[in-house]
């Protein structure tokens, strides 16, 4: 079953074309990965399926229903739940607190993330659960954010550039995260820099540049063709 | 004319010192400070001139000169700590200077005469008098506009951190446009004393803060045009609605709704505006048919 | 003399509290300053005045003017800033159409009342005084401690303890955040609002029963010290708002009680002006904002 | 171009407002403008009511003669300086218009007094300022200055209670008040009572906790209290309430002379001293009869500001009249006969009305003193 499908969107940023006519889709169960150089676009693509920007045309469909006219909260709340890039934690409250708002999203729909789960997988927000959020390091704050999007009983998580200013060892363990609850089940579409990254824990992957689709394909066979990742990703 | 001049002379004459108390609160505005400082400025002003008109023998020329000067000044050294505070509480600030200045006036009695004020101040200023004064300021709030200065203060506006990003020295362009505002406010405040024989800190309160900030929202926060508009309506509206008389304050409420809602520019800048835009639409126009012309020749 | 003072000073400042406890609130999750706030705790006022006099009981009269109170609030919100904040960039745009709001309450109750002075009409409330250490405290000047620390209680509890009162906070810090984790933002706003006009509304009363007096002015004094109390306490903080409320009434008695009378609104406005130089987060401002410090 | 049209359209409008007071020969137009909104219009409206009354009974009666009548308009000065300004520069230009009864106080009334010297336009302020008389000779005031009337309370004080040691109440935001409390101090002082505390509060104030116990505490014979009624009746309440003395005599000024004073007061102001120039239901023929027309036309008792008004407009139409029978109805003509108005009969006062030389007016005043929640007058 088709999670999500995308079908030629266009976005504007004050008479900038920030995409192009994207089409993708992401298929349940499935780990994506949106890579491309800075400026690409997939933070606005990300922004567009959360609707926080709005799409000047162009189709999206998550599990079945054009989102179009919805607000921002009444996606999360239907499944679709966004981690932003900078994690984007509630800095004043506790980790506890930050976990209860990310209830709000499940509203009843049943799901098999609970704070127990949450907690297993990332211990370190249990140690922590009443120290206050801004406090904590940037991988930690990662923990949280990825924590409380699971506790809005994702269907379908997007995910801003976790890896982003976190040593490598605390990537590891963001990614080995993520790979696990794919591996429960959980469909994830992931956007990378770090294209190395990415494309190890994904299964397919869309290579975005200048606002298109430049390139899709299995992650493997990506992973080796320097030649596309020479040229989009220009590392 | 004569005769219309005649019947509404205090009408002309308060429209061009709302007009002045407008250009006070628009070069803050227009800086990016959220002052609301013009009512204390005006006050000083106007108090420092009836002061020294009705106690000394001070030429009156020279009370307005010092008025101005005592404005500007206090505005300099405001300017310090409110540097340091941004958006609500400069406006906080900037209302508790107006405060602090009209209590003092109340509390002062033997020096400001309290609640009664000081009266029997000479009547100096006429309508060409303030018409002069209103042409100078204009004149070099234009010269403001056109300098360097002025693109500074539009940066300012719009976003600070990217002036600062550019090296400008936000704190120092502050201190100027609260100097400027002092100047301008102290010196309408002093026209204004030499105007109304008689001043009272109740004058300087409340009312006048939401008259000289309609004026300016109403005209407009960037152009020469903005607080000339501003006041003119402000001025011609209790005429045309004397029937609405018992509800002018309401009137004014809704008016400030609607325009900052509605044309959050102001009357007098969407009308500077609209010729500017005309005026390109016009050069590109001009420009492709001077170039369909030569296509064609060619 | 100096107990009873300081007695005096804690009941004015704990009706300050609930005045300004819906402004910061206000503050707190849209940044934007509300002016329209006193002519709020005026309607309040004007509303249960009415009601008593048409001869509503008067726990009932205080409970419709709260309600309608923030029904105003409600529509304060939807008419004069919910455009403005979709525009963006909405601060100095928000107040003027706050004051603009201002203005036309005022102007109304001016007509209703005729600029007329009103009050409770006598025995709307028992006068009732009670000796205790020595102090002269009356009953009503009990209730309205009493009331006040529950409503404060319950305020502080609805805001750290309930899923809604979380919902607050994120939106205080993070608007986009918030509305990414499902959090309806304009809902929040909507019941913010509500909460910060019933208060204000019932402070209205309470002060017009307390003080006896009733007139379409009575918001701006009022108004002028709640920018003190907020910014002494830091814009948004609930804790600090109580504490610089008390702190306030306190100073302001003593004020009137040990210097000229005449200088109070000079001292306490320099007070507000030194904490601003000193502190320009208000002295509680950072550490224990309660509906949020800085968005990020 | 724009500016001009505007303006025009804005002139006739006000033509349109003034064609409403249509002239004849024998008509005499005056314009009641006072304060029937704004802060004074506690004032301004009353006056306003009262000589309303006035000019339509003396029409009625035929006081000017066959055929002739007042012909009068209403208008009203916001308590704005800026709109009474426009307003009394307009009137002045309309040659018909006699004279202004108006405007009402402070600010207000002293920008209608310079506009009217200017304009040699006669003026009837409703102020007591001396300011207004000194500004020249077109601007005249209506009530008695605070050097008249605060020695009626005064002399109470020191002479006929005997007081020694007075708490003085006032407010520091309002310059008539301001006045006519530091007259009654100066008064006191020269009489030998010692002032143990003088305070100010804003017209806008309620909260008078602090200010109440702090009196309430300290050591003084009499507490004397210069403000409006409503605020005067709900500080006593709130001195009472703080524990004063009651058999401490508490004073005041003839703004408590209304019957707020004693609605918004009740028991609390029982046996409070006050002056005023109007005992309300009237004390002799003159005075009751009005109050009796008054009460059926309006539906409520006549206070101060109202028998004010109606006894200025008394004078006003002397004056007119004076000047129609000298053959001098002009401006200057009727300036002249409002200032050689002498013993008027007027419902306020010892009950005649006078300008002395300097045109300061006299009616005198009365002590009264609050007894079973009404005014009577304070035993000798």
């Amino acid at each position: 079953m088709t999670t999500l499908t995308i079908s030629d969107l266009h976005v504007s940023y004050g008479g900038v074309k920030a995409l192009r006519g994207v089409s993708m889709h992401v298929e349940q169960g499935e780990m994506v990965a949106l890579i491309g150089s800075n400026g690409a676009g997939k933070s606005t693509l990300l922004n567009a399926l959360s609707n926080v920007v709005k799409r000047k045309s162009g189709e999206i469909v998550f599990e079945g229903r054009e989102t179009k006219g919805m607000s921002p909260h009444s996606v999360s709340r239907a499944g679709l739940l966004h981690v932003p890039e900078g994690r984007q934690v509630l800095g004043d409250m506790s980790v506890y607190e930050n976990l209860q708002v990310g209830l709000i999203a499940r509203g009843k729909r049943n799901t098999i993330y609970t704070l127990d789960h949450v907690y297993e997988l990332f211990p370190v927000l249990e140690e922590r659960r009443d120290q206050i959020a801004g406090t904590l390091s940037g991988g930690q704050q990662q923990m949280l954010a990825i924590g409380r999007a699971l506790m809005g009983g994702p269907h379908l998580l997007l995910l801003d550039e976790p890896s982003l200013g976190l040593s490598p060892l605390i990537t590891d363990q963001v990614f080995d995260a993520l790979k696990k609850l794919n591996a429960e089940g959980l469909t994830v579409l992931l956007v990378e820099q770090n294209a190395h990254r990415a494309l190890e824990a994904t299964s397919r992957a869309y290579v975005l540049d200048r606002g298109q689709i430049a390139f899709e394909g299995a992650s493997e066979e990506l992973a080796g063709n320097q030649a596309v990742i020479d040229s989009y990703l220009g590392a | 004319m004569i005769q219309f001049y005649y019947a509404y002379q205090p009408i002309i004459d308060f429209f061009l010192l709302s007009v002045g108390f407008g250009y006070s609160q628009q070069i803050a505005l227009r800086a990016g400070v959220f002052s609301i400082a013009t009512a204390g400025f005006a006050a000083l002003g106007s108090y420092c001139v009836a002061i020294l008109a009705t106690k000394t023998g001070v030429p009156i020329f020279l009370t307005v000169i010092l008025g101005t000067a005592l404005a500007a000044a206090v505005g300099g050294l405001l300017a310090l700590p409110l540097a340091r505070l941004r958006g609500a509480f400069q406006a906080i600030a900037t209302l508790a200077f107006v405060q602090i200045i009209l209590s003092l006036l109340l509390y002062g009695e033997g020096f400001t005469g309290g609640a009664l004020g000081i009266v029997g101040i000479p009547r100096e200023v006429n309508t060409w008098i303030l018409l002069i004064v209103v042409g100078l300021t204009m004149y070099v709030m234009w010269n403001i506009g056109r300098s360097g200065m002025g693109r500074v203060f539009n940066a300012l506006r719009q976003e600070e951190s990217v002036a600062s990003s550019l090296g400008v020295n936000i704190g120092k362009y502050h201190i100027i446009a609260f100097i400027i505002s002092g100047a301008v406010g102290g010196l309408f405040g002093g026209l204004q004393s030499l105007y109304t024989f008689q001043i009272e800190p109740h004058n300087y309160g409340f009312a006048f803060i939401v008259n000289v900030l309609t004026v300016v929202i109403l005209g407009g926060r960037t152009t020469l045009l903005g607080p000339i508009m501003g006041a003119l309506i402000m001025a011609i509206l209790p005429e045309i609605a004397r029937p609405l008389a018992e509800y002018r304050q309401a009137v004014n409420g809704v008016i400030l709704i609607l325009v900052i809602t509605f044309l959050p520019n102001g009357v007098g800048d969407e009308i500077v505006f609209w010729f500017r835009r005309r005026k390109q639409a016009r050069q590109q126009q001009h420009r492709a048919s001077e170039k369909e012309a030569r296509d064609a020749v060619s | 003399m100096l107990s009873q003072q300081i007695l005096n000073g804690l009941v004015s400042g704990s009706v300050y509290a609930l005045f300004s406890l819906g402004f910061t609130l206000i503050f707190g999750v849209q940044k934007l300053l509300n002016f329209a706030h006193g002519a709020t705790f005026m309607a309040g006022a004007f509303i249960a005045y009415y009601c008593t006099i048409s001869g509503l009981p008067f726990l009932l009269a205080i409970g419709f003017s709260m309600l309608a109170t923030g029904l105003i609030a409600i529509l304060i919100d939807l008419i004069a800033f919910r455009t403005l904040r979709n525009r963006g960039n909405a601060e100095f745009p928000a107040l003027v159409s706050s004051i603009g709001v201002d203005l036309i309450l005022v102007s109304i109750a001016q007509q209703v009342s005729k600029t007329q002075v009103l009050n409770f009409p006598f025995g709307t409330f028992p006068i009732k005084f009670y000796d205790l250490f020595g102090l002269r405290i009356s009953l009503l000047q009990i209730v309205i401690l009493a009331v006040v620390a529950v409503l404060v209680a319950a305020l502080i509890f609805y805001l750290r303890k309930t899923t809604f009162g979380r919902q607050v906070r994120a939106v205080a810090t993070n608007e986009r955040a918030a509305a990414l984790l499902g959090v309806n933002a304009q809902s929040v706003y909507l019941q913010t609002f509500f909460i910060a006009g019933a208060l204000a509304g019932l402070a209205g009363v309470l002060i017009g029963l307390l003080f006896n007096s009733i007139q379409f002015l009575m918001g701006e004094p009022y108004m002028l010290r709640a920018f003190v109390v907020v910014v002494i306490g830091g814009l948004g903080s609930v804790q600090g708002a109580i504490v610089a409320s008390l702190l306030l009434g306190v100073t302001q008695s003593l004020a009137v009680a040990y210097l000229p009378s005449g200088l109070t609104d000079a001292i306490i406005f320099g007070l507000l002006f030194l904490v601003l130089l000193v502190r320009p987060n208000g002295l509680f401002g950072d550490i224990n904002a309660v509906a949020g410090g800085t968005r990020q | 171009m724009k500016f001009k049209t505007l303006m025009l359209s804005a002139t006739s409008a006000a033509a349109v407002t003034l064609a409403g007071v249509a002239a004849h020969a024998e008509d005499y137009k005056v314009v009641i403008l006072q304060s029937l909104t704004g802060g004074a219009a506690f004032i301004g409206k009353n006056v306003a009511d009262g000589a309303v009354l006035a000019a339509e009974e003396l029409n009625e009666k035929g006081f000017f003669g066959e055929g002739n009548q007042m012909v009068f308009s209403v208008e009203d000065d916001a308590t704005d300086r800026t709109q009474t300004l426009s307003l009394i520069t307009r009137l002045a230009a309309d040659e018909d218009v006699l004279m202004v009864m108006g405007p009402t106080s402070g600010s207000v009334a002293m920008a209608g007094a310079n506009v009217a010297n200017e304009r040699e336009f006669p003026v009837m302020t409703t102020t007591n300022s001396m300011e207004v008389v000194e500004n020249g000779p077109w601007s005249f005031i209506m009530t008695q200055p605070a050097s008249i009337t605060m020695p009626f309370i005064a002399d109470y004080t020191a002479e006929t209670l005997g007081l020694e040691r007075c708490a003085i109440i006032g407010v520091k935001d309002n310059e008539a008040y301001v006045a006519l409390q530091r007259m009654y101090e100066s008064l006191i002082t020269e009489a030998g009572v010692e002032i143990v505390s003088q305070d100010g509060v804003a017209l806008a104030d309620s909260d008078f906790s602090a200010l109440a116990t702090k009196i309430a505490t300290s050591d003084q014979d009499c507490v004397f209290i210069g403000t409006p009624a409503a605020q005067g009746a709900n500080i006593i309440l709130q001195l009472k309430q703080a524990g004063l003395d009651p058999s401490t005599p508490i004073l005041g000024h003839n703004a408590f002379a209304s019957p707020t004073f004693i609605e918004k007061g009740g028991a609390a102001v029982e046996d409070v001293y006050l002056i005023g120039a109007w005992v309300p239901g009237g004390d002799d023929d003159f005075s009751s009869a009005f109050a009796e027309s008054f009460e059926a036309k309006m539906g409520f008792p006549a206070d101060e500001w109202n028998a004010m008004g109606y006894s200025g407009m008394q004078v006003v139409a002397h004056a007119v009249r004076d000047a129609a029978e000298a053959g001098n109805l002009t401006r200057d003509g009727v300036r002249q006969a409002l200032g050689e108005q002498k013993d008027i009969p007027v419902v306020v006062g010892t009950h005649t009305y006078s300008y002395d030389e300097e045109r300061v007016p006299y009616f005198g005043m009365k002590v009264l003193q609050v007894k079973d929640g009404a005014f009577t007058v304070a035993p000798e």
